[in-house]
């Protein structure tokens, strides 16, 4: 069966955080559900207080798997984010993931993009230095 | 022989990707089913096991979820059972329909839809002593 | 809660793998099992599966194999069950030692000895009515 | 937990057989286990008929995991290529591989080789052109 090697599976997950051309970028590796989820929303939660108003990229092109769980871990950072009068963008590079979103109409309702480098570009209101 | 599995876990969170495993490794045993199918899958699996283990920790319930796993040449059905409080499908607070902006003010509810969605099958028999939800995936070449 | 899984799966050689899945997953969970460790306990878990798979081939039975993995702090514990016709461990018939050169003419009988090197505590509990294997891996930090 | 990527588990094998430097190369892919065996003899077999005397490297390199079974059919093929006064190598190129043919004491009795390279230097005997 031409599926590729096997590997043994391990819950694998890791979310870390930079500073990338004005934005806050948080960074998702592995699977999002349950498990997962309280990991992102608070690394979502510091990039809020980070800087205000707070221009978040959630960077998911590492993601692997994601369930509605990790569906509303997006759309309460959006909510977070806006309550501020920040900006939140969404990076989505697999078919798997973007399906999900797709499936549960969210594709049209947030920001999605391509690339990490197509989500970078500068925010709606230009990006802030705190000000 | 037939092919079921049967699986059963604790009710932590850390055991869905287990589960999300065994299921999938089960199907990929019947070569008609294409890879995104059993991807649909899993992603189906995981929100019915997910509520099941918070059934149980929202009861302290240390009792273990059970996950049936039954593999046929025209289908692959999987059964997960909670021992939970139970709740009314009909009513289930779900969020609002994919195409409204309202939807954005939803982070819960998202789960039993996408389940739906995902499978050809999908039934939840609840009641105070418990939940079960059936899925269903058919092979291509079945009927659906 | 304890973190038990049980696993039910045919009596199928398609099923192995399945099944050293779960055991190294289940004993991922475990943060200070080192990654050498799972890898010895899942060629030790394949062995014992696949005598088990056998003796349910060998008597034509339907019955299906019972893998319960139960992970503590300090080890973790996999027995394997089948309802096979059973065989006496201390005659069964096992490869010469591995010093001997006579080895090299024994392709079957590898798999009990491996199965005790590359655990901690194996033990094998059989009667006609079918065979319990229990294999323990001890955390690094417990005493061995 | 650092463990790389999750992959869905998938049965995985795959078996093949070529001709390189005067020997036949049976390269094995995957899980070596009693699923899979059935498939390595059968190319060892007809490796076995190829040529007379066989020249014959059982590649083990792509193996992610072998029990028992894996290397009760590697003993099988020798056997069955020195009764036909053939040649029998094996590439271990995996630890993990490495350490369930020690634990057997079968890595000292048997001709293993940490690459495809190395193995294919000519055989003790010198190579047969079926001659
Ligand atoms: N197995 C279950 N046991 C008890 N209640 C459940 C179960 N499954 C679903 N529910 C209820 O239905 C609601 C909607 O479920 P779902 O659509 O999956 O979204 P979410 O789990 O995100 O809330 C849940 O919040 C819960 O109240
Ligand atoms: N679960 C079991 N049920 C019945 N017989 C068994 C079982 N496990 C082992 N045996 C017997 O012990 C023998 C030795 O087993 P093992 O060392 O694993 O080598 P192998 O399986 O390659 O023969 C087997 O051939 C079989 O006769």
């Amino acid at each position: 069966m031409p599926h590729g090697p096997v590997r043994w599976p391990l819950v694998y997950f890791d979310c870390h955080t930079t500073e990338q051309a004005g934005w806050t970028v948080v960074a998702v590796v592995g699977e999002l559900d349950l498990a997962s989820v309280p990991g992102v929303r608070s690394s979502v939660v510091a990039a809020t207080q980070n800087r205000k108003p707070p221009y978040v990229v959630l960077d998911l092109a590492g993601v692997e798997f994601i369930d509605s769980m990790g569906l509303g871990v997006v759309v309460g950072a959006r909510k977070r984010v806006y309550a501020v009068g920040g900006e939140l963008r969404v990076v989505v590079a697999t078919e798997r993931v973007q399906r999900v979103f797709a499936l549960s109409g969210l594709d049209t309702l947030l920001p999605l993009f391509k690339s990490l480098a197509e989500a970078l570009v500068p925010p709606t209101g230009g990006v802030g230095d705190g000000a | 022989m037939g092919r079921e599995v049967l699986l059963e876990i604790p009710a932590r969170p850390e055991y869905l990707s287990l589960a999300r495993q065994v299921v999938a490794a089960a199907a990929a045993l019947e070569p008609s089913f294409r890879a995104e199918r059993i991807d649909d899958l899993r992603v189906a699996v995981s929100e019915a096991t997910t509520n099941a283990i918070e059934s149980h920790l929202d009861r302290g319930s240390d009792e273990r979820i059970v996950i049936r796993c039954n593999l046929a040449d025209d289908r692959i059905e999987v059964e997960v059972f909670d021992r939970g409080a139970g709740f009314d499908p009909a009513t289930a607070s779900t969020a609002p329909s994919a195409d409204s902006e309202d939807r954005l003010e939803h982070e819960r509810g998202l789960g039993i839809p996408l389940m739906r969605v995902l499978t050809d099958e999908a039934e939840i028999v609840s009641d105070p002593d418990g939940t079960a939800v059936r899925l269903v995936v058919y092979t291509p070449r079945s009927p659906q």
